[in-house]
C-alpha cells in the first residue's frame, strides 16, 4: 500500500533532498520538530508498529545521549545551571543539544524511510539518469561486493579446516588475512575475465547503449514536483530572508519571530507531512475501494509492480 | 576440421577435458574468440562470421557459460534481463515488452525484483539463459551449462533447452560431459579428441560407432548408462537412449533366471565406530529454524559413508557439524571416543579430520599447486625434505605430478577436485569429509576419483561424502544415508539402499529393477545380464 | 628731658609693641576658636556616625564596644586631653574590663605589638586613669601597662620587635608621666633613644622600612624625642643603615629631621606617604612641631607657597566635620574613600587640633600628661624664653655675663621642665660661641620621676567640667531594665558602664538588686565573646587551607555554621572569616557531591560494562554458530 | 548491534564524565570558592579586557550579540585591574582568576586539546572567535607587546600590564605588527 513510494524515483529523490536540506540547514526548533514529526508519522505508516516502537525507543535513548553530550563539551551560553569540573553547564548548551539531537533523529528517520522507499534500484535509476555510466558501474559493484565478501568467508572457512591460520595470534591472523585476500584477488580477476566475456557476448561495448528502467513518469509526478518546488522555494526564500533565524548562544531567541512568520512555517509543515498525507490518502482510497470490491466482483485496481 | 550445423538443430559436443570443446564453441562466438592462430572460415547464414556487423553478432548468437555466478553482471534480476537489450540500444518500451515476455516464459516473474545474489545456482543459470534469449538469438551456444548445478536443476535446464529447440526451433550447440540427459534430445553428437572431430553421428549411433573405433576408448565410460550397458551386451549399431528403451532392451533380450547377483562383498572393515553423532540439533541463529533435528550417525573406521539429499536439505551443515566447524546446540559428536568439543581446533585438523569444501577453489591460495602444497608444511611442522617427500608421494598416488607446476585455477574441475584432495591428504587425516566431490567433474574423471577413493580406503582412511550424485554414491559407498527434513531417514548398504528406493535411485537400477534385484551400477546390470544370458530367439536376430 | 624722652620712647615702643601684641593675641584667639570649632565638629561627626545626638556623650554604649582597640582609644585620648565633657568613667570601666579579659589570654593584649599597651596606657592617662593599675590579670594582680608595655616585655618580644614604632611609642608612653624604669629592667631611656637615633636615614628623616623620609614616622620620632631636645648629651652610635659611626645630640638629629620634613613638604603644605597626600601625615608633623613648641603657622620651614600645615590639614575636612584620608582613590586601601569621612583620619586630625589648642593655650604638650605647671614656674620659663629671644643675633664677649646669667636661670628650672624652654637652643648656641661650659644635666637621666600615677582630664574645653559625686539615676536603672533578654556583645559597653557606675555610685544601696543582674548579664556577654573567639580560632586553625579539607571535616563545618547561626546578627559580624566558612562548606559539599556522583556513575559504568561484556560474549557464541548460507 | 552501539556510547559517556571528574558546583558555590583575595604586599600585575575593535564592526556581529550586555559601549569588559601575581602565574592563570573574580563568562580550550599545547581563548563575555568575521578572535598583549607564546605559556613578571583584546582583523586593528600571525596563539 505504498502510496508515496509509487511516485517516480525522481520525485522521491527530490523530496528527500529537499527535506534533508531543510532539516539540516535550518536550526530552528519549530522546523526541526515539524521535520521529526513528519518523519516519524511517515515511518509509522510504512514500518510495522512493533519495529516502529522499538526504533522509537532506541532513538529516544540516542536522542538523550546526544543532548546530554553537547553541554559537556560546549560551555557557551548565558544561563549557567551549574559547574562541572569548573566548566559551566549552560541551559543554552543543553537546549542546543536537544535541538541537534532532534535534527539527528529526524534525519535518521528520514533516512530510514528513504532506504525503505527509495530502494537501490530506484536510487540507481536516479543516479543513472544523472551519470549514465555510473549506473551500470554501481549496479555491477552492488552485485560483485556481496559475492566478493562471501568468497572471502568461504576461503576463510576452508583454510581453517586445513589447520591454517587457526591460531589467535594477531600477526598470524593478519598474515592469513593477506594471503586470503591475495587469493581472492586472483579469484576475482579470474571471475572478472569471465564476466567481461559474458558482457561482451551480450553486446556490451556497442555504441548505442540505452538505459532501461522500470519507472514511468506520470502526470501526477509532474504535479507533485511543481508543488514541491513551490514549497521549497517559499521555504528557502524565508530562510534567506532570515525569517527562520534562531539563536541559541549566548541567549535563546524568543518566539516572536516565529509567530510573526507563522505562514512560512506552515509550508515547512506541509512539506514534512506530505508523505504521510499521501499514505493516508491511499489508505482511505483502499478502504473505500475494498468496500466497493466486496460489493462488485470486478477488481479494477491496476496492479502496481 | 569442418562441420556444419543446420538451422533448428540440437548438437551436442563432448570429449575429454582438454579436447578443445570449449575452444571450438568460443570460436563460434565472435566476441569470445580465443587469442591464437586461427585458420579456416566460419560462416553464419552464408556470411563470414568475422564480417557480420557487431549488432547481429551480439544479438543472433547467444552464449551461456559454465559458471552461473560469473556471468551475472548486474545486481537486480530485471536489470540483468535488460542488460543485453540496453547494450543494443533498444528503446525502453521494447525492452519492457521483451523482458516481460521472457520473464513469463521462464517463470522468472516470481523473483523479478530480487537481488541476483539471493538466487540459487539453478536460478542463476536460468537467468543467464533468459538474459541471452531476451536478445532473440538464432543460435544458442552453451558451454557445460549444467556442470555446476545439482541434478534436478540440471534436468530442468536441459528441459528448457529441449523446449526451446522443439517449440521455437532454436539452433542449439551444447558442450556437455554429462550426457545422460542430453542424448535423448540431441539431433547430432560430435565427439572431439585433441582438436579433431573423431566422431559425428546421431546419438543412438554414437555408442556403437565409438566401440568400433576403439573399444577401450575413455569416452565409452562417459556415455549414458543405457548406452554403456547396451554397448557391453550388444553389437547393434542403434542403441537405446532412455530408461524406457533400456528397460525394453533388457526385457526383450535377457533371461531372468538369476534375479540376484551374488556378492562376495563381506564387509572387511571393523565395526568399531570412529565417529559417532548422537541426536544432533543445530540452527544458525536463535530465531531461525532448526537445520539438524536429532541426527544420529555412526561411521566405522575405514568406511566410505555417503549422505544423499536434495538441495538445501542441510547436508553441508551436517558435514560442518560433524567436522567440528559448527557446534550443535544439543547432542554430541564423538570422535575416537572423545567429544569433538574437547579437541583443540589445531589438533583436530591435523592428522584427524579434513574437510573438502564444495567450492574447491577456496582451498588454493598460491599460484602453483606445489607452492600451495608447501603451505601445509606450516601446519605439519616437519622438515622441508620430509614435506617434499610427502608431496611427491601424494602426487604420485594421485598421478598429478604433471600438474604440480600449474596454477590451480587453470585445472579442469576434476583435476581441481583431485589436487584439492591431495592437499588434504598432506595433513594425513584419518577421516575425510567431502562435500559434493563430483561437482563439475566429467564422467571419466569421476571414475578416476572412485579409484582414488578405493585406494584411500585401502589405506584405512575413513570418508564421509555428502552428495546428490546418486550414480557416484552407488559406485563408492559402503553405506548410504538419505538426509531429509533435518535427519537421516534411511541408511543401508548401497545395494539395499537403492534397491529399496523407487525414485531416488540410479539409472542402472531403474533400468533393471523390474527384472533383477540389487543392481545399482551399470557393471552390476552388465554382469547379471551376462550371467543370465541372451534369450534364445534373440540370438538369431542379430 | 633726656630721661623723659627716653621714657617717652619706651612708652611709644611699648605702645607700639602692645598694639602689635594685641593684634597678635587677637589673631591667636581667633585661630584657637577656629580650632575649637573644628574639634567640636569632628566629635559631632563621630557621634553622628554612631547615631548619637550632639548632646549625648560620645563614650556611650556603642562606642564603648570598641574600647581597647585601635579604633576606640584615640577618641577618648583626644577629648580627654582637651577636657571635652564626656563619660570618661564609662570608658575607663570598659577599657579596664577589656584589658583584664585580654590579659587572661596567652598573648595578653597582643602577640607582638607593644603599641597596643602604649595606646591603651595613653588613653587611660588621658581620661584620668592609672595605667600602672588596671583591672586585674588572671592571678588577680593589678595590671601595669607601663611596665608590661615597655621595660618588662617578654625577652623574645622586645620593644623594637615591631620596629621603630614600638620604640617611639614606648618612649612616649614612658615619658607621659615620667615613669621610672627600674634599675634591674635591663633597659634605659638612653638605650631607647639611641636605638631610635640609629635608624636615622641619610636624608635626615625616618621611615618604617624605606630609604626615604616618611612624614608619619619622622613626625612620631620627633614627638618621642622632643623632651630631650634640650639635652646636651652626645650619643655615640652606629647608623644601622650605613654602619657609619656618628656622635650626635638629640637636638642635632631633630633639627635634621625637621629639615628633612620641610624638604618633602608639598607646595600645598601637605605630605605624601606611600605616594599619597594624606591627612595623617600632616597630623603627625603638626603634633611633632607642637611638642617642640614650634608654631606651625609661623615656622617658615613649614609654610609652602603661603600654605601652612593647618591649612593643609583642613583641606581634608568634609562638610560633615569628619576628615578623609586621601583625596585620591587607592585600590590598595579601599576603605579610604575620597568621598567619605574616615574614622582614622578624623581621630588623628582631632588630636592634632587638640595638640594645637593646648599649644596656643600654653598648656603642656599633647603627650605630657603631668599636672599643669604652676603659675610661678610658667612665668619663670616665659621670662627666660623672652630673654633668650631678646639676645642679639650676633653674640660677642660683652654678652657673656648676660648669657651666663640666663644659663643659671635655666638651670634653676627643674630638669624635667626644661624642655618647655623651647628656645633654649639659642642660649646653648650662644654659650658655645662664648665658650661657656654647658654643664646642664642630661635630661634622660632625670626623666624617671614616678612609679605610678593618674592622668587627668585637662579642663581646657569648657569651664563647666566638673566631677561631682556619682549618682545612679532612675534613668540608669531603666536602662538596665531595657536591656534585652537576648544579650549580644553589642550591649557589652552599656552593661559594663552601668555596672561600674552602679558599683561606684553613692546611692549604690538603692539599686543593690541590679548589681547581680548586671553581673549576670556581663557574664552572659562574656560567654558570647568566648564563643566568638572560639569560632574565630577554629575557623583559622581548622579550615585553612581549603584544598586540604576532606569530606570528614563536614561535621565540623556544619557545627561551626550551626554555632554561627545561633549568634545574633551583631555578633555574627565579629566572626572574622565567616566567608571562608561558607567557602569551605561549598568546597566540602561539592567534594561530597563529587564522591556520590562518582560512585553512582562508577557503579553504572561497571554495570553497563558487565552488561555489555555479557552481551558481547553471548553474541560471539551466537556468531560462532552463525554461518553464511551457502547453497547446500 | 544497535543496542551494543548505544551501550558503548553510554559507557563511553559515563567513562568520559568519570575521567573528566564529577565535581558539580552550583553557580554560587563556584564563584564563592574561587574568589581571590588581593593582598597589597604581594607582587601584582594589571589586566584589562577590551572589545573596542568590535565597536567599529557592530554590523558584522550576529544579531544576538548586538547588545550592550555583551559589547559595552565603552568597549571595556574589565577595566585595568590589579591582581596578585602568584609565583609561576601565566597570562591564562591571571585571566581565569580575573574573570572568575568578576564573574565574566570565559570559555577556553584546554592546552591538551589543541596543537599549540597552550590554552586557547575561545570566548569571553559570550563573545567568541569568528563572531566578528573570519579574522576575529581574542589576542593579548603584555606591556603593549604581542607575545609569540600562548596564554598559558607566557610567564608573568611583577608589574606586567596585560591587555586582552578582541580583534576583528587578525590583530591589525590592534596594531599587531605581523600580518601573518595566528590569531590568539
Amino acid at each position: 500500500m505504498r502510496g508515496f513510494a509509487t511516485f517516480h524515483p525522481f520525485v522521491l529523490f527530490l523530496y528527500y533532498a529537499m527535506v534533508l536540506i531543510i532539516t539540516m540547514l535550518m536550526l530552528h526548533p519549530v522546523i526541526l520538530v515539524l521535520s521529526l514529526f513528519g518523519s516519524l508519522l511517515f515511518f509509522l505508516t510504512i514500518a510495522p508498529l512493533r519495529q516502529f516502537l522499538l526504533d522509537l525507543g532506541f532513538y529516544f535513548l540516542m536522542f538523550l545521549l546526544v543532548a546530554i553530550t553537547n553541554p559537556l563539551f560546549v560551555h557557551k551560553g548565558e544561563t549557567i545551571l551549574f559547574f562541572l569540573n569548573d566548566d559551566p553547564v549552560t541551559l543554552e548548551a543543553i537546549i542546543y543539544g536537544f535541538v541537534i539531537a532532534t535534527m539527528l533523529v529526524a534525519v535518521i528517520f528520514w533516512s530510514k524511510s528513504f532506504s525503505e522507499i527509495l530502494t537501490t534500484d530506484k536510487f540507481l535509476y536516479v543516479f543513472g539518469k544523472v551519470v549514465p555510466k555510473s549506473a551500470l558501474v554501481l549496479s555491477m559493484a552492488f552485485q560483485f561486493i556481496p559475492l566478493f565478501k562471501r568468497q572471502i568467508k568461504k576461503v576463510h572457512e576452508a583454510q581453517k579446516t586445513l589447520g591454517l591460520y587457526t591460531s589467535n595470534s594477531i600477526t598470524d591472523r593478519i598474515l592469513g588475512g593477506i594471503r586470503v585476500f591475495n587469493s581472492i584477488l586472483t579469484w576475482s580477476l579470474e571471475s572478472s575475465i569471465h564476466r567481461a566475456d559474458a558482457m561482451k557476448a551480450r553486446g556490451y561495448g556497442l555504441p548505442k547503449r540505452s538505459n532501461f528502467s522500470l519507472y514511468k513518469f506520470e502526470k501526477r509526478d509532474l504535479g507533485i514536483i511543481g508543488a514541491l518546488f513551490v514549497m521549497f522555494f517559499v521555504i528557502i526564500f524565508a530562510y534567506i530572508k532570515q525569517y527562520f533565524a534562531f539563536n541559541y548562544y549566548p541567549a535563546i531567541s524568543d518566539f516572536t519571530d516565529t509567530k510573526q512568520y507563522f505562514f512560512y512555517f506552515l509550508f515547512v509543515f506541509m512539506l514534512t507531512i506530505l508523505p504521510f498525507m499521501m499514505e493516508m490518502k491511499e489508505n482511505l482510497l483502499w478502504t473505500f475501494l475494498k468496500r466497493k470490491i466486496s460489493a462488485s466482483p470486478i477488481r479494477n485496481k491496476k496492479n502496481v509492480s | 576440421m569442418s562441420f556444419s550445423i543446420k538451422q533448428g538443430e540440437f548438437v551436442v559436443i563432448f570429449g575429454e577435458s582438454g579436447s578443445g570443446k570449449s575452444t571450438l564453441l568460443r570460436l563460434l562466438k565472435r566476441e569470445l574468440t580465443p587469442h591464437g592462430k586461427k585458420e579456416g572460415v566460419i560462416y553464419y547464414k552464408n556470411r563470414r562470421l568475422d564480417e557480420l556487423d557487431d549488432d547481429t553478432s551480439a544479438r543472433e548468437i547467444g552464449f551461456v557459460m559454465q559458471q552461473p555466478e560469473v556471468q551475472i553482471v548486474t545486481d537486480k534480476v530485471w536489470h540483468e534481463l535488460a542488460f543485453g537489450l540496453e547494450n543494443l540500444g533498444e528503446p525502453t518500451d521494447v525492452i519492457r515488452r521483451r523482458v516481460g515476455e521472457i520473464a513469463n516464459f521462464f517463470g522468472i516473474h516470481h523473483w523479478f525484483h530480487k537481488h541476483t545474489m539471493e538466487l540459487s545456482g539453478g536460478q542463476k543459470q536460468l537467468l543467464n539463459l533468459a538474459s541471452v534469449l531476451v536478445m532473440q538469438p538464432e543460435v544458442l551456444l552453451l558451454d557445460e551449462p549444467t556442470s555446476q548445478l545439482d541434478p534436478i536443476a540440471a534436468e530442468e535446464f536441459i528441459d528448457i533447452l529441449h523446449k526451446l529447440n522443439r517449440d521455437l526451433g532454436l539452433t542449439i550447440v551444447l558442450v556437455e560431459h554429462d550426457l545422460e540427459k542430453v542424448f535423448p534430445i540431441a539431433d547430432r553428437v560430435l565427439l572431439l579428441e585433441s582438436g579433431n572431430i573423431i566422431l559425428e553421428a546421431k546419438p543412438e549411433e554414437i555408442g556403437g560407432k565409438l566401440k568400433r573405433l576403439n573399444d577401450t576408448h575413455n569416452m565409452l565410460q562417459a556415455l549414458p548408462t543405457v548406452v554403456r550397458i547396451f554397448n557391453e551386451l550388444s553389437d547393434q549399431p542403434i542403441s537405446p537412449l532412455t530408461v524406457k528403451e533400456g528397460k525394453r532392451f533388457i526385457t526383450e533380450h535377457f533371461n531372468d533366471h538369476i534375479v540376484r547377483l551374488e556378492t562376495s562383498e563381506t564387509s572387511a572393515n571393523d565395526e568399531t565406530p570412529i565417529l559417532e553423532a548422537k541426536n544432533l540439533w543445530f540452527r544458525y541463529e536463535r530465531n531461525r529454524p532448526d537445520i539438524l533435528r536429532g541426527v544420529n550417525v555412526s561411521v566405522n573406521k575405514g568406511e566410505i559413508v555417503t549422505i544423499l539429499g536434495g538441495n538445501g536439505s542441510g547436508k553441508t551443515t551436517l558435514l560442518k557439524v560433524l567436522s567440528g566447524q559448527r557446534r550443535a546446540y544439543r547432542g554430541n559428536v564423538v570422535l575416537k571416543g572423545k567429544k569433538l568439543t574437547k579437541y583443540k581446533q589445531s589438533a583436530l585438523y591435523k592428522q584427524l579430520i579434513a574437510l573438502l569444501p564444495q567450492d574447491v577453489q577456496t582451498i588454493f591460495l598460491k599460484s602453483t599447486v606445489e607452492e600451495d602444497y608447501a603451505e601445509i608444511g606450516k601446519v605439519m611442522n616437519g622438515t622441508k625434505e620430509a614435506l617434499e617427500q610427502s608431496i611427491h608421494k601424494i602426487a604420485n598416488l594421485l598421478s598429478i605430478e604433471h600438474l604440480l607446476e600449474k596454477h590451480p585455477y587453470d585445472l579442469s574441475g576434476g583435476e581441481q577436485q583431485i589436487v584439492a584432495l591431495g592437499k588434504l591428504l598432506l595433513l594425513e587425516p584419518e577421516i575425510i569429509f567431502l562435500d559434493e566431490p563430483t561437482k563439475g567433474v566429467d564422467a571419466y574423471s569421476k571414475l578416476k576419483l572412485r579409484d582414488l577413493f578405493m585406494d584411500l580406503k585401502a589405506q584405512g582412511k575413513t570418508m564421509v561424502v555428502v552428495t546428490h550424485d546418486v550414480e557416484f554414491a552407488a559406485l563408492i559407498s559402503d553405506r548410504c544415508g538419505l538426509f531429509f527434513d533435518g535427519e537421516i531417514v534411511s541408511t543401508g548398504k548401497p545395494k539395499e539402499f537403492f534397491a529399496n528406493n523407487n525414485f531416488y535411485t540410479t539409472i542402472a537400477n531403474r533400468i533393471s529393477r523390474h527384472q533383477y534385484e540389487g543392481c545399482v551400477t551399470a557393471e552390476d546390470v552388465i554382469d547379471i545380464c551376462k550371467l543370465n544370458g541372451v534369450k534364445k530367439h534373440e540370438q538369431n536376430i542379430h | 628731658m633726656k630721661k623723659l624722652s627716653s621714657a617717652l620712647m619706651i612708652l611709644l615702643v611699648n605702645l607700639l609693641f602692645m598694639t602689635v601684641m594685641t593684634a597678635e593675641v587677637d589673631a591667636k584667639e581667633e585661630l584657637k576658636n577656629e580650632i575649637r570649632d573644628d574639634i567640636e565638629q569632628i566629635i559631632d561627626w563621630k557621634k553622628a556616625s554612631f547615631g548619637l545626638h550632639a548632646e549625648q556623650p560620645l563614650l556611650s554604649s556603642q562606642f564603648l564596644n570598641h574600647a581597647g582597640d585601635a579604633s576606640g582609644d584615640w577618641y577618648p585620648f583626644a577629648i580627654g586631653r582637651i577636657g571635652y565633657p564626656d563619660d570618661y568613667r564609662a570608658y575607663l570601666a570598659v577599657v579596664e574590663d577589656q584589658v583584664s579579659k585580654r590579659y587572661r589570654k596567652a598573648h595578653q593584649l597582643d602577640e607582638s605589638k607593644a603599641t597596643e599597651w602604649h595606646r591603651i596606657a595613653l588613653a587611660i592617662l588621658a581620661v584620668g586613669g592609672d595605667p600602672t593599675n588596671v583591672g586585674s590579670d588572671k592571678n588577680g594582680e593589678p595590671i601595669n601597662l607601663i611596665a608590661d608595655g615597655t621595660y618588662a616585655r617578654a625577652p623574645d618580644k622586645p620593644l623594637d620587635f615591631q620596629g621603630i614604632n614600638g620604640l617611639t611609642w614606648g618612649l612616649i608612653t614612658l615619658d607621659s608621666l615620667g615613669f621610672k624604669i627600674p634599675d634591674d629592667a635591663g633597659l634605659t631611656r638612653d638605650e631607647i633613644i639611641m636605638d631610635i637615633l640609629k635608624r636615622q636615614l641619610p636624608d635626615g628623616g625616618f621611615s618604617l622600612n624605606g630609604t626615604r623620609t616618611d612624614p608619619d614616622i619622622t613626625g612620631m620620632v620627633i614627638q618621642a624625642l622632643a623632651p630631650y631636645y634640650n639635652s646636651e648629651k652626645t650619643y655615640e652610635y652606629q647608623l644601622s643603615r650605613t654602619n657609619e659611626q656618628v656622635a650626635k645630640t638629640v637636638r642635632q638629629v631633630i633639627d635634621e629631621a625637621l629639615q628633612a620634613l620641610s624638604n618633602i613638604q608639598e607646595d600645598n603644605g601637605t605630605f605624601k606617604s606611600f605616594g599619597f597626600e594624606n591627612a595623617e601625615s600632616i597630623v603627625q608633623v603638626i603634633v611633632a612641631l607642637t611638642e617642640l613648641g614650634i608654631d606651625p603657622t609661623e615656622d617658615e620651614r613649614f609654610i609652602k607657597n603661603g600654605n601652612n600645615l593647618i591649612d593643609a590639614l583642613k583641606s581634608f575636612q568634609m562638610e560633615d566635620g569628619g576628615f578623609i584620608h586621601s583625596k585620591r582613590y587607592d585600590p590598595e586601601n579601599p576603605s579610604a574613600d575620597p568621598n567619605k569621612s574616615n574614622s582614622m583620619a578624623s581621630e588623628q586630625a582631632l588630636y592634632a587640633f587638640v595638640a594645637l589648642y593646648r599649644f596656643y593655650e600654653g598648656a603642656r604638650t599633647l603627650f605630657d600628661f603631668r599636672q599643669e605647671m604652676d603659675a610661678d614656674l610658667k612665668e619663670a620659663i616665659d621670662a627666660i624664653k623672652a630673654d633668650i629671644d631678646a639676645l642679639p643675633s650676633t653674640i660677642n664677649e660683652s654678652h657673656k655675663a648676660k648669657v651666663e646669667q640666663l644659663f643659671n636661670r635655666y638651670k634653676a628650672i627643674p630638669v624635667t621642665e626644661r624642655r618647655y624652654v623651647f628656645n633654649y637652643y639659642k642660649l646653648a648656641d650662644a654659650m658655645e660661641q662664648l665658650n661657656i661650659e654647658n654643664d646642664s644635666e642630661y635630661i634622660a637621666d632625670h626623666m624617671g620621676e614616678v612609679d605610678r600615677g593618674n592622668g587627668a582630664v585637662t579642663p581646657l574645653f569648657t569651664d563647666e567640667f566638673h566631677r561631682g559625686p556619682i549618682i545612679f539615676t532612675a534613668e540608669d536603672a531603666k536602662k538596665v531594665e531595657n536591656l534585652p533578654e537576648d544579650l549580644t556583645t553589642e550591649h557589652y559597653g552599656e552593661v559594663v558602664r552601668l555596672l561600674d557606675k552602679l558599683e561606684n555610685a553613692e546611692n549604690r544601696d538603692e539599686y543593690e538588686h541590679l548589681i547581680d543582674h548586671l553581673l549576670n548579664m556581663k557574664e552572659k556577654i562574656e560567654e558570647i565573646e568566648q564563643e566568638i573567639e572560639a569560632l574565630n580560632k577554629e575557623i583559622m586553625d581548622d579550615l585553612f587551607p581549603f584544598e586540604e579539607l576532606s569530606v570528614e571535616d563536614r561535621d565540623k563545618i556544619n557545627g561551626i555554621i550551626e554555632r554561627y547561626n545561633r549568634l545574633s546578627d551583631y555578633d555574627q559580624q565579629k566572626i572574622v572569616n565567616y566567608e571562608d566558612v561558607e567557602r569551605a562548606k561549598a568546597e566540602i559539599d561539592s567534594k561530597a557531591r563529587k564522591q556520590i556522583v562518582a560512585t553512582v556513575l562508577g557503579i553504572l559504568f561497571v554495570l553497563f560494562t558487565i552488561w555489555f561484556v555479557v552481551r558481547r560474549r553471548k553474541k560471539r557464541r551466537e556468531k560462532e554458530m552463525e554461518f553464511i548460507d551457502l547453497e547446500d | 548491534m544497535r543496542k551494543d552501539l548505544l551501550l558503548v556510547a553510554v559507557i563511553v559517556l559515563i567513562g568520559v564524565i568519570l575521567f573528566k571528574g564529577t565535581k558539580i558546583q552550583s553557580v554560587e558555590e563556584y564563584y564563592l570558592t574561587h574568589i581571590d583575595d588581593i593582598t597589597p604586599e604581594s607582587e601584582t600585575i594589571k589586566i584589562s579586557i577590551r572589545v573596542d575593535a568590535v565597536l567599529e564592526h557592530l554590523d558584522k556581529l550576529p544579531e544576538s550579540l548586538r547588545s550592550e550586555k555583551y559589547i559595552p559601549k565603552d568597549g571595556i569588559i574589565l577595566e585595568e585591574t590589579e591582581y596578585v601575581l602568584r609565583p609561576g602565574d601565566t597570562v591564562f592563570d591571571v585571566l581565569l582568576r580575573a574573570t572568575r573574580h568578576h564573574k565574566i563568562p570565559f570559555d577556553y580550550q584546554g592546552s591538551e586539546e589543541n596543537r599549540f599545547g597552550s590554552v586557547y581563548i575561545k570566548g569571553i563575555n559570550h563573545l567568541y572567535e569568528y563572531d566578528c568575521g573570519p579574522l576575529s578572535g581574542w589576542m593579548y598583549t603584555v606591556n603593549g607587546e604581542f607575545p609569540d607564546e600562548g596564554v598559558s605559556k607566557y610567564k608573568l613578571e611583577d608589574g606586567d600590564v596585560i591587555a586582552i583584546q578582541y580583534t576583528c582583523d587578525l590583530g591589525r586593528d590592534l596594531g599587531h605588527p605581523y600580518d601573518e600571525k595566528e590569531v590568539n596563539p
